[in-house]
């Protein structure tokens, strides 16, 4: 099939099937479907669109069909995304599992694990959550402590997680856990998938800055996980992660330049700008000035990118750029909108369920440059691998 | 002009930072806001500091008050910065009391002073109508009606408002020129909207609809009520600037002490040359921090006349300062530093509302270069 | 549009890097200008030029021309940028070649494009008549006179105006609406002063003094000049950004290799996590400013209707980053980059002077401001 | 006396010998008088105060009589300071042999050395250059190879230093010169004074990238000085440089916010402002306001730093917050001439004599955050000794 019939029968079909109430933007987190054991349907049409978008495979349509894919080449991937893009239609489903597992699973997963777990995570059945960090390891993932000790076939698990986000409302967990404690720091490490449902599995959210979060706290209890659950081989988690850490890093920055409010329209919601529609601070106005060249070289850059890349140029450390630059940028953004704002901006609560959300948005950015490897780490990456400069 | 505390003024640095530290730390703080304190400050607290001669600080001997100077002022919020003490010293006892003290006639100054130095009342100051602080954009008017006045108009985010008994609003009069109007919060015609802000301060939205007034509400003690006012507005700035100085150095203190203790890779993260350049740099930015706020601090004790543009300079750079000083600790913590269990967020929080209000950096800078003329 | 290059342009940047390394390498522009070129470039290189084709890379066909687009203009400006190769490539094959594209009557293009192709005029194209760049304050004026004009006005530091044979001088007609006139530069009434610039360069200032013009000196071939002059603009702003880009990268390039080898306290100074960061830091910066260089030289070529808001942001990106490139360069070499026989101070001086030339960062922000419309 | 009585004589004794010419602020390098054995008076105002002012001590008016100075108390020479000040008065002899060599004299050196050397610095009659750099050294100053080897009672000297301000306008230079090779880097360094009219030493001008420059490069070749000249014990050296520094600095410092164009006076040199006197550019306006800021709070700084030294603290480390915010302020300063002159600015060569300054300032503005000990040496002092961060 041509690409252009193929676009045809694509744009037809998402035409005949996507419910109307899917072709408008989702107004907040719980317009997003992340389907899950527990999962509640905001709407018929969500719960519609995710099952019919899920029998075609095109919840992960580069996936292959044996997995719950689409079976669809780049290109027609691409022309899915598109023509969604053009009807506005919602993402059908979202998800770690899709992000980030999924493509780990795709390259480093037994078969069993593959037709196990995939498809499931294709249909939203199930809802992953990931297991990296620990209290005290930050940026120096390998430092982890989480023990697993072989007992017969199985782990059994002790440690504490966190920023496990969303681990309260998971079922699964993808967690690093040292499996070989005499080996050197990287090596020692597996990837293991445990059930949540787990004895000794247990999970509590974090209170953050910006008030209730996404993330949690977990901990290990003596919780078992036999040796099949294992990614890879055992001590292999170390590259099994970073490899995931790349398709965080660049979820965090199509976070950082996705929508949401930006200073010109802080401007105008908080009466700032005079009859000319200039914003009406000149200092301000300058600021965000320089902040909208930023925001368009980003742009480019993205764009810039995503062309080597299709060109075969691989991506590499320039990940770190990018992740860097978005982020910073981002904080930038939020704090403009916050200086925009005034006194406005600095409203916690209020009789409006939007109250507040501007000084939400703002402190939750300042994760960007922590979460996904901190800024810091980035330069190192950048400093180390792309310029090759020597070490101390 | 000195730059260094005499030793009456070491005294009162040191003995606010005792007594803030041991009654008002940070946990005091958490406490008032996880309870919803429906003030957002501390009763008690508040008559501790009358008790101790720190409401009247900026009143003459006269009326009961200490008459310490604004340079002393600035010392005992630079403190309250370091604790994030939350109380409405700088509303009533540094703004209404430099009001009442610039503009009140004999009588108004005998009857509210004193009750400001007892501490039995809270007063706030509303000049604010719009998001960003603008003291030129006031549409509240104060007419005459009879031997009184009428005042309408709104005022927004007055600060300690939700527990204000009176208001000393900015209006205009029958001419257009800025007055200053003297308003219990119970009368006629006055309603009130509290509004909890980032930093859990509980200030309030006014709306004045045809309040009908004493003619005696009016301040009419100055032979220059907009120059009054200007010099007013400066001294809550320097006065905020402080308070921002100290937020900023209290965040930098535990920032240092967290990346020395801090350890990655093996090595305590303070050991890293990136991060003690930038730990270097920001001591250096907070050092020109605290000499341009004293410089203004004391400038409105020695010689007000040159004051405006050391307020407004020392605002701009004391809330970029303490911004930074805050951001770069939340980045330094790392993930913690984004948890509500440690403080440094409550630090960035303070430092973006403490920066907002009387004029952020942008508009400090613009006020500036006018005041410098280009 | 595509971020990465077609065969036919990596070969034309290919080709223009070996030749610029081997011909006109930073130690030919030094031997230019330690002997006082009087035209501050070379006469012989820019034959080769036009021998390459280069001269013709925006002219027509028809015109002998390559008509090879804004993009690889940009291409081969970046690589004079890289070698601080100074000639009227920019003024002569870039501005004054899309001013006669875009404004000039079919006659003109016939008469003067050609030339241009040859290599055997230099055209230079006179708009600023202050310190700063403003396109909106143009006081010459070309008023009707029989069947031709008459001009009065000055021009500044109109770029290669010492050697140009010619400029086109952006002027107001009798209506106040701006309009483009071909002068030769030998013209009764024309005056120009050579000014030697702080990157060794030569543009020089005019002053037309009732310049009596023949009716063709005028370019009236569009339908809408004031449309036309804005593009041209647009172009040499996105091309002059490209000149900068190449600047920083160079600039970046041999910085880089300088750390690597320089040695401080026993280990390379590369390897000083304090330098590492700025680096990595400042290689960002450099790859935001390629992307948006190439965006707004693609639009150019494929959209132009939405090119302005792209010039305007490249221009202010590639000034502010090769400023700060060349400025973190000196630095990092340290004391000898202070001095003349180090390249880094050469580059530094060349970004300065390319930086003003039709918008420097700050006028750029105030564009992209106005453009976005606020 | 009292101070007022001080004050009220200094005040009329100024008046009554500081000579017309010597009351207007000075135009150029020409108009600062350097002295030294060739010294050309630019005029007789100039010789004539110099002898008036080096009569009294004047020119060094807090040293000793016994060394030619004034033997004022610090406050009779703040005094002296403010009434000159107050009159417009030029000083009427600047040096480096005031400013380093004569305090490193005061507290190391022998009595002999005192008497043979203060006097004729504090007539000026003998004109000094510092030898500390060497190609290569940089920031690594104690890594220097120059080298002293003894023969009898002399050293015979060999190597090479650089940044020899105005070496080639000088009597004598104070350098470093390692005397003993195996000692530790910092240890076998001494401090030694050599005639410039030694036989083996010569000298060469640097030219900068803002031109013709006062910097020389030194050459020694079997240059030969005798023990007696050594500062200090041998192998001090480092002590007394590191002491010197600290002068070094501050004087970069007050060069820093010393006077010179700045960008509100740029902007009405170059026409570049609106009919109500405001910067034209709007973004222009607000990163001069900015500047202006910053400008402000680090003049009330060094006010602030200079109360507390006057009250006992000592500045010590500060000293670098000082050389690096003040250097960093300046730089700022040139760039923002630069942009608010426009293309006057690029300016190189014209008919006027002062053509070209403005470019050549800024381009030498560059090195202040490099001289002296760089930005990135003061930010690891300000580290180390201020905040005392652990070493890697």
């Amino acid at each position: 099939m041509s690409l252009e019939t193929f676009r045809k029968e694509t744009r037809d079909w998402l035409e005949a099937n996507c419910p109307p109430g899917m072709r408008v933007p989702a107004k907040g987190e719980a317009d997003i479907c992340w389907g899950g054991r527990n999962w509640t349907f905001a709407s018929d049409d969500q719960r519609i669109w995710l099952e019919r978008m899920a029998e075609r495979g095109w919840t992960v349509p580069a996936w292959p069909k044996e997995y719950g894919g689409g079976g669809l080449s780049k290109e027609e991937a691409f022309i899915l995304k598109d023509e969604m893009k053009a009807m506005k239609a919602r993402s059908p489903l979202d998800s770690f599992g899709i992000w980030m597992l999924g493509p780990a699973l795709l390259k480093y997963g037994s078969e069993e694990q593959k037709r196990e777990h995939l498809p499931k995570i294709a249909r939203g059945e199930i809802r992953w959550c990931q297991g990296y960090s620990e209290p005290g390891a930050g940026s120096d993932l390998a430092s982890l402590r989480t023990k697993g000790v072989l007992d017969g076939d199985e782990y059994v698990i002790n440690g504490q997680k966190v920023w496990t986000s969303y681990a309260d409302k998971s079922d699964w967990i993808f967690a690093l856990v040292r499996t070989e404690a005499d080996a050197p720091k990287h090596l020692g490490i597996s990837f293991i998938l445990i059930d949540m449902d787990t004895p000794g599995v247990s999970t509590k959210p974090i209170k953050l800055i910006s008030g209730k979060s996404p993330f949690c706290e977990t901990f290990f209890d003596d919780a078992r996980a036999p040796v099949s659950h294992v990614v890879g081989k055992p001590g292999q988690g170390w590259d099994i992660a970073k490899y995931l850490l790349s398709h965080e890093r660049a979820g965090i920055v199509s976070d950082a330049v996705s929508g949401g409010l930006n200073p010109v329209g802080a401007a105008h919601l908080a009466g700032e700008v005079d009859e000319k529609g200039q914003i009406a601070d000149p200092i301000l106005r300058g600021d965000v000035a320089r902040l909208t060249i930023d925001a368009l070289a980003f742009e480019a850059t993205l764009r810039r990118v995503k062309d080597e890349a299709d060109k075969g140029e691989g991506v590499g450390a320039k990940a770190s750029i990018l992740k860097y630059v978005g982020t910073e940028l981002n904080k930038r953004r939020h704090e403009l909108n916050m200086s925009a704002l005034g006194s406005d901006g600095l409203l916690w609560e209020g009789e409006k369920e939007e109250d507040g959300d501007a000084a939400r948005s703002w402190l939750r950015s300042r994760a960007n440059s922590i979460e996904g490897g901190t800024s810091e780490i980035q330069l190192n990456i950048v400093a180390k691998r792309v310029l090759e400069l020597p070490g101390t | 002009m000195s730059f260094v505390l005499n030793e009456e003024e070491q005294m009162l640095r040191d003995s606010a930072r005792s007594f803030l530290t041991e009654t008002a730390p940070v946990t005091a703080f958490r406490k008032l806001r996880d309870e919803n304190n429906p003030d957002g400050f501390s009763r008690d607290l508040w008559s501790s500091m009358a008790e101790m001669g720190w409401t009247g600080i900026l009143v003459e001997e006269d009326h009961g008050g200490a008459d310490f100077g604004v340079f002393a002022a600035g010392l005992l919020l630079q403190e309250m910065g370091r604790t994030l003490t939350p109380s409405p010293f700088l509303s009533t006892a540094v703004l209404a009391a430099t009001a009442l003290r610039a503009a009140g006639s004999d009588a108004q100054k005998a009857k509210w002073l004193p009750k400001i130095v007892s501490g039995e009342t809270v007063i706030g100051f509303a000049v604010d109508e719009r998001a960003r602080h603008n003291p030129e954009h006031i549409n509240t008017t104060a007419k005459k009606q009879g031997n009184g006045l009428v005042l309408n108009g709104t005022k927004r985010f007055v600060a300690n408002g939700a527990a204000a008994d009176a208001v000393i609003v900015v209006a205009r009069n029958e001419e257009g020129a800025p007055c200053l109007v003297l308003v219990d919060c119970n009368q006629k015609g006055v309603t009130r909207k509290a509004r909890r802000t980032v930093d859990s301060h509980l200030p309030a939205d006014f709306t004045f609809e045809d309040v009908a007034l004493d003619g005696d509400a009016l301040l009419d003690g100055a032979e220059d009520t907009e120059g009054a006012l200007k010099h007013i507005l400066d001294v809550g700035r320097a006065c905020i600037a402080a308070e921002s100085l100290g937020v900023a150095e209290q965040a930098f203190d535990v920032t240092i002490d967290y990346i020395k203790e801090r350890e990655q890779f093996g090595v305590p993260i303070a050991s890293f040359q990136g991060l003690q350049h930038r730990a270097a740099h920001l001591l250096s930015e907070i050092e020109m921090a605290r000499s341009i706020v004293m410089k203004a601090l004391r400038t409105l004790d020695e010689t007000p006349s040159q004051a405006p543009i050391w307020a407004a300079a020392a605002k701009a750079k004391a809330t970029a300062v303490s911004r930074f000083a805050t951001s770069e600790g939340i980045q330094m913590f790392g993930g913690v530093g984004m948890t509500d269990e440690y403080d440094i967020g409550l630090y960035y929080k303070r430092a973006q509302a403490a920066g907002e209000f009387l004029g952020d950096d942008a508009w400090g800078a613009g006020q500036v270069a006018k005041l410098s003329g280009y």
